[in-house]
């Protein structure tokens, strides 16, 4: 052959690039098209929420959890004062925990189908992506209602909700339980079972239980993998534990099971945001609560089951209003890290699937 | 205009000639209308199949989108990035798009044959013609000075060589059954024998589908211009009327790809009570709208199980048709 | 305001001229005017963005092209490769380390280009304002066509300031100076 | 699809491993009548290294009134939390085993938050530690929950939140480096998720992981000037420089 002169490429993908889902920069090096080397960037949607989050009192930090993982807003909302009313031991009103499990299950299926959208357009299927937001919006138009925002909804308080729900938003979604059942399974014909989907992902991006744990992956990730924790019934907060649903678990810890669990998974949440529809007490939304929140001196460390994994928030308190220092356990940042194990040694191809399948939203990564 | 096909057979005359370059610029013309409206009938259709509306602002229902479209890449910057090589990347896109067009002479339109040479190596000449546009989006990648141009124009380039031989093996069939080349014949032969060949020709039907989606680079074989993986493959860097001109390439390829099949397989022009050219526009819209559906239904297939499936499924289908219709042409006969 | 250029001959009035002036300009310039406008016309009617999704907005301008509001309505479809794209919408906080790059794709687009801000961070920093790492608006990198307010601004403000850079396209295409 | 029918759904209580006791849902716990009294002054809760004040003059504030507690001011002897009695008793013994096996001086303190027993590991035997906790059967701290830094005004302090996906416990260690020239060893090695968490915290409050494979910022550029979640940040005295970034 003599010699013929190889030299590996180094391809920048993104920051600006149709499948990093946002401003993400993965700076690959291959060797034709063998991934040798990646190198994961972040940081550019770093926006500093927890220095911010210092000068601001607790309520204040609320609307600035909606911007982190902006498909899950209300799931961050959540967390936040999970662990404000840990800390501070208040009581919350049944009707706002019922309120608050309604819209974040709802949520969470508004997510997962995000996912499921823009994990199909990344793979080159177009029309799974539209579909999919149709039933997004329906969600969003909800949460509209209740709270008057589309996606940065604002609306968890410390120590219950803003609003009660309007007249007729619980037949709303009542109405919806039947009409998302039937969408799943259309959801699921449109590529579960098409074999050039099924080449794509089967088999590809493998991780193993010991790697997850490893790597402290959480969520869907952590799942795939065979291993079952899911903080809602691990760690039960909210009324998770009145509530009678399944967790599904995967077994080959490929992309595949983490695109099917995300269709799994969303069926339990209907499940639950049916009970919890058909049970809901009436009552007051906001329990009683001191005017200014102070929570007392200490650290304190609760986390929930976010869409993405575990949500966590770590709040150091001097005992003043605002808190002294405030850290935020994000999944995707953390579930971000393995990205690199799994591309080395990948084909080009399987980059977007592999990427897309750990499901980030860069606004969490970054913070 | 018996003239204008005849021209090997007759003396070149200034008048002959004269109705030859009206003639292609009459059928120029009509292929540009033809594009501009397919991409808007696209856009609609896979609109409609996503449950929206697709556009609709310009013009009545729309109409003039594709108009407005290509009069404003037409206006537009032309691009040429520092690094590019710069007579190359001027280059490419007419080496792409000039033998898109010319692909079209040996297409009959109608029973008429106006527009139509009826060259004796018709299919041959398509096949040939078409590879020329590999050059061009390979020169284009290359040029562009760009990685994912590169990597597209490369896809592109392994994807239509491997898929060049399914497809001709797959018109061979054809050309056995009806003893031609000529593609005038060829839909001649379907009509006397009263049978179009996409009965006796299913598999190679089949065959020629795949790989004719695969020359065009449409989903699910859009590797080359894989939106999520390479920005927009191998025009990455092209502005303006140069993308402009990719862009008619492929819409034109649409057509002829389609034509071509509509020729090979359905009849071409023939069928009862309507006109030639009526019979024609509706079957190569049928093979569009087919070609369409497809886009908006499947996910993108991975490089290497393209190759595999070339190589590995569809050459072998393809020769076993070939043989299954010479033994039935054998023992028939 | 009316604009059907191919339609009726239109009235220009070029900025900085006396009645009598524009009178004569016009008389003089007529077939000119009329090319500018029918630019005009094609440029409005296919603005297609850049996929420039930085934060939270890009959920919406995702949401502004499903189906249920459909871009593609205006002729607006969502180009990967800033050479292609006419008008780039910057849906999101733009942070310090992205500006430099943000740039850079701003001077890869070809002429004519427009820069749509979408939402509070992008227009002067929104809650973020007060952040270390966050650009107070994205006008100091590159120069703003149109400003939507809103965290983030619903679909339909996402339409309404695009049929707003329609008609500014149209306007100054005619000639006419876009005032506040 | 069909080979994905096997998949396994496990019940609340099945393989799962035991939520630890009081980590309950708010509405669950114990009303807020005497608790908080406790949290600052009983003996199990050194105030000082719970929640060390930022400034002298904040701990007056941080036991006079907090708005809640100012509800019931007429029980001041009100008795010690159990979840502290209990978690602490677990930190101590968790306090002797490390002693048993590292030396005495690995744990420099042992305490309770609420349920969550807290250990202060000394800044040498950090990474041994971490490791002997992790590895140790009885131990089992196998997944890290949560890592974070804190900027006080004459340390730094780094917490990690261990759990034990075998015995469902879970931990809270922590450790401390002076500001000036902050070091600590690093957890990479043993846990590999820990990797960008000690990025982050070096590209923010500035300590130096000794041994960590690629300590880089991750957040800011190369080029930036301070470390922001430092208490004495200021946006005008860390100008960045204009090479990399040009704002």
């Amino acid at each position: 052959m003599g010699a013929l002169r190889q030299e590996e490429m180094i391809l920048n993908v993104g920051p600006q690039h149709p499948s990093t889902h946002g401003v993400f920069r993965l700076v690959v090096t291959i060797d034709g098209e063998q991934i040798v080397e990646a190198d994961s960037v972040v940081g550019y949607l770093h926006r500093g929420t927890e220095k911010l989050a210092e000068d601001l009192q607790y309520t204040q930090i609320i609307p600035y959890t909606d911007r982190l993982d902006y498909l899950a807003s209300m799931i961050n909302n959540y967390a936040l004062v999970h662990t404000v009313e840990y800390a501070m031991d208040l009581e919350v009103p049944a009707r706002a925990e019922y309120l608050r499990l309604i819209v974040m299950e709802l949520n969470r299926i508004g997510s997962h189908l995000m996912f499921i959208g823009a994990y199909l357009l990344d793979l080159g299927a177009m029309s799974p992506f539209l579909y999919a937001f149709q039933e997004r919006e329906m969600i969003v138009q909800m949460f509209n209602e209740i709270c008057g925002a589309r996606l940065t909804y604002n609306y968890m308080r410390v120590g219950g909700v803003k609003w009660d729900a309007p007249p007729g938003w619980l037949d709303k979604v009542r109405d919806f339980v039947p009409h998302m059942r039937e969408r799943f399974k259309m959801l699921s014909d449109l590529v579960s079972g098409n074999e050039i989907f099924l080449n794509r992902v089967k088999g590809i991006g493998v991780i193993t239980q010991e790697e997850a744990l490893n790597y402290s992956l959480s969520g869907i990730n952590l799942r795939s993998t065979g291993f079952n924790f899911d903080l809602r019934k691990n760690r039960p907060y909210n009324l998770y534990d009145q509530f009678d649903f399944d967790i599904p678990v995967g077994s080959n810890g490929d992309c595949f099971d983490r695109y099917y669990l995300h269709l799994r998974e969303m069926e339990q949440s209907v499940r639950i945001v049916e009970q919890a529809v058909a049970s809901i007490p009436d009552g007051p939304v906001l329990g009683k609560v001191p005017k200014l929140i102070r929570v007392p001196a200490g650290e304190y460390y609760t986390s929930i089951e976010g869409a993405r994994g575990e949500l966590g928030v770590y709040i150091v308190s001097d005992g003043k209003d605002k808190p002294y220092r405030m850290k935020l356990r994000r999944p995707s940042f953390v579930n971000l890290q393995i990205l690199r194990k799994l591309l080395i040694g990948q084909s080009m191809s399987n980059l977007i699937a592999i990427l897309g399948a750990v499901d980030i939203v860069l606004g969490e990564v970054d913070a | 205009m018996a003239s204008l096909w005849g021209w090997h057979t007759s003396a070149l005359t200034g008048i002959s000639f004269l109705g030859m370059i009206i003639g292609a610029v009459i059928v120029l013309l009509l292929i540009l209308g033809i594009v501009s409206y397919l991409i808007y009938f696209e856009r609609k259709v896979i609109g409609w199949m996503q449950g929206r509306i697709g556009p609709n602002r310009v013009g009545p229902f729309g109409l003039l989108q594709s108009v407005a479209d290509i009069l404003k890449l037409l206006i537009k910057e032309d691009v040429i990035p520092t690094n590019a090589d710069r007579a190359l990347f001027l280059l490419a896109p007419v080496i792409a798009f000039v033998p898109s067009f010319m692909v079209l002479a040996v297409i009959p339109f109608t029973a008429t044959h106006y527009f139509t040479a009826g060259l004796n190596v018709g299919v041959l000449y398509y096949i040939a013609l078409s590879s020329i546009t590999i050059l061009g989006i390979v020169m284009g990648g290359w040029a562009s000075n760009n990685k994912y141009s590169l990597l597209g124009g490369m896809r592109s380039a392994a994807q239509m060589i491997s898929y060049e031989i399914p497809l001709g093996l797959s018109l061979l069939g054809v050309i056995m059954l009806s003893g031609s080349l000529n593609l005038n014949q060829i839909v001649a032969a379907q009509n006397y024998g009263h049978v179009w060949f996409i009965i006796p020709q299913i598999i190679g039907f089949v065959v020629f589908v795949i790989s004719g989606i695969a020359e065009l680079n449409r989903t699910p074989f859009d590797l080359p211009e894989a939106e999520s993986e390479l920005v927009a493959g191998y025009f990455t860097e092209y502005s303006g009327f140069r993308f402009a001109f990719f862009m008619l390439a492929e819409y034109v390829y649409v057509f002829a790809i389609s034509a071509l099949a509509t020729t090979m397989f359905l009849g071409g022009w023939s069928g009862p009570f309507l006109p030639s050219w009526l019979w024609f526009a509706i079957k190569v819209s049928a093979c569009i709208f087919f070609l369409f559906w497809v886009r908006a239904t499947m996910p993108r297939i991975r490089g290497d199980q393209l190759m595999g499936f070339a190589w590995k499924v569809l050459i072998p289908v393809a020769l076993f048709n070939i043989l299954l219709t010479g033994a039935v042409y054998e023992i028939h006969l | 305001m009316e604009m059907t250029p191919s339609l009726q001959l239109p009235k220009l009035t070029y900025e900085g001229f006396s009645d009598e002036e524009n009178a004569e300009l016009r008389r003089a310039g007529i077939v000119l005017g009329t090319l500018e406008q029918i630019k005009g016309w094609a440029r409005s009617n296919s603005l297609w963005p850049l996929t420039f999704g930085l934060a939270c907005c890009a959920i919406e301008m995702m949401g502004a092209g499903a189906s249920h509001y459909d871009l593609d309505r205006f002729g607006i479809i969502f180009r990967a490769s800033p050479r292609q794209s006419d008008v780039m919408i910057v849906a999101g906080t733009v942070t310090k380390k992205m500006a430099p790059l943000l740039r850079r794709l701003y001077d890869q687009m070809a002429d004519p280009k427009w820069v749509v801000s979408m939402g509070s961070c992008a227009t002067a920093g929104g809650p973020y304002v007060k952040s270390y790492s966050v650009v107070k608006g994205v006008d100091q990198v590159v120069p703003v066509d149109v400003y939507i307010p809103g965290c983030p601004p619903s679909p339909p403000a996402l339409i309404y300031g695009l049929n707003k850079l329609q008609e500014k396209i149209r306007t100054e295409a005619a000639g006419r100076r876009v005032t506040g | 699809m069909e080979t994905q029918q096997d998949v396994v759904e496990t019940p609340a209580s099945g393989t799962a491993p035991s939520a630890p006791e009081g980590k309950a849902p708010a509405t669950n716990s114990a009303p807020p009548t005497a608790e908080r009294a406790p949290e600052s002054a009983a003996p199990a809760v050194p105030a000082p290294d719970t929640t060390p004040p930022p400034a002298p003059a904040a701990k007056p504030a941080a036991t006079a009134k907090p708005a809640a507690a100012a509800a019931k001011p007429a029980k001041p002897p009100a008795p010690p939390d159990p979840r502290v009695v209990a978690a602490t008793a677990t930190a101590e013994e968790i306090r002797a085993s490390i002693a048993a096996h590292l030396g005495a001086d690995a744990v420099e303190d042992a305490s309770a938050t609420k349920e969550i027993p807290i250990l202060r590991i000394a800044r040498e035997k950090w990474r041994q530690t971490v490791e002997f906790l992790k590895d140790r059967p009885e131990h089992a701290y196998n997944y890290v929950e949560l890592f974070a830094g804190t900027d006080y005004k004459d340390y730094i302090e780094v917490v990690v939140y261990l759990y034990s996906t075998e015995h469902g416990s879970y931990i809270h260690v922590k450790t401390r480096t002076p500001r000036e020239d902050a070091s600590l060893p690093s957890l990479t090695p043993v846990f590999a998720g820990v990797n960008w968490e000690e990025r982050e915290v070096y590209d923010l409050l500035g300590i130096h992981f000794e041994g960590h494979p690629d300590l880089r910022r991750i957040m800011m550029w190369e080029e930036w000037n301070g470390h922001p979640l430092r208490k004495d940040y200021s946006d005008f005295e860390n100008v960045p420089s204009r090479e990399g970034g040009q704002y």
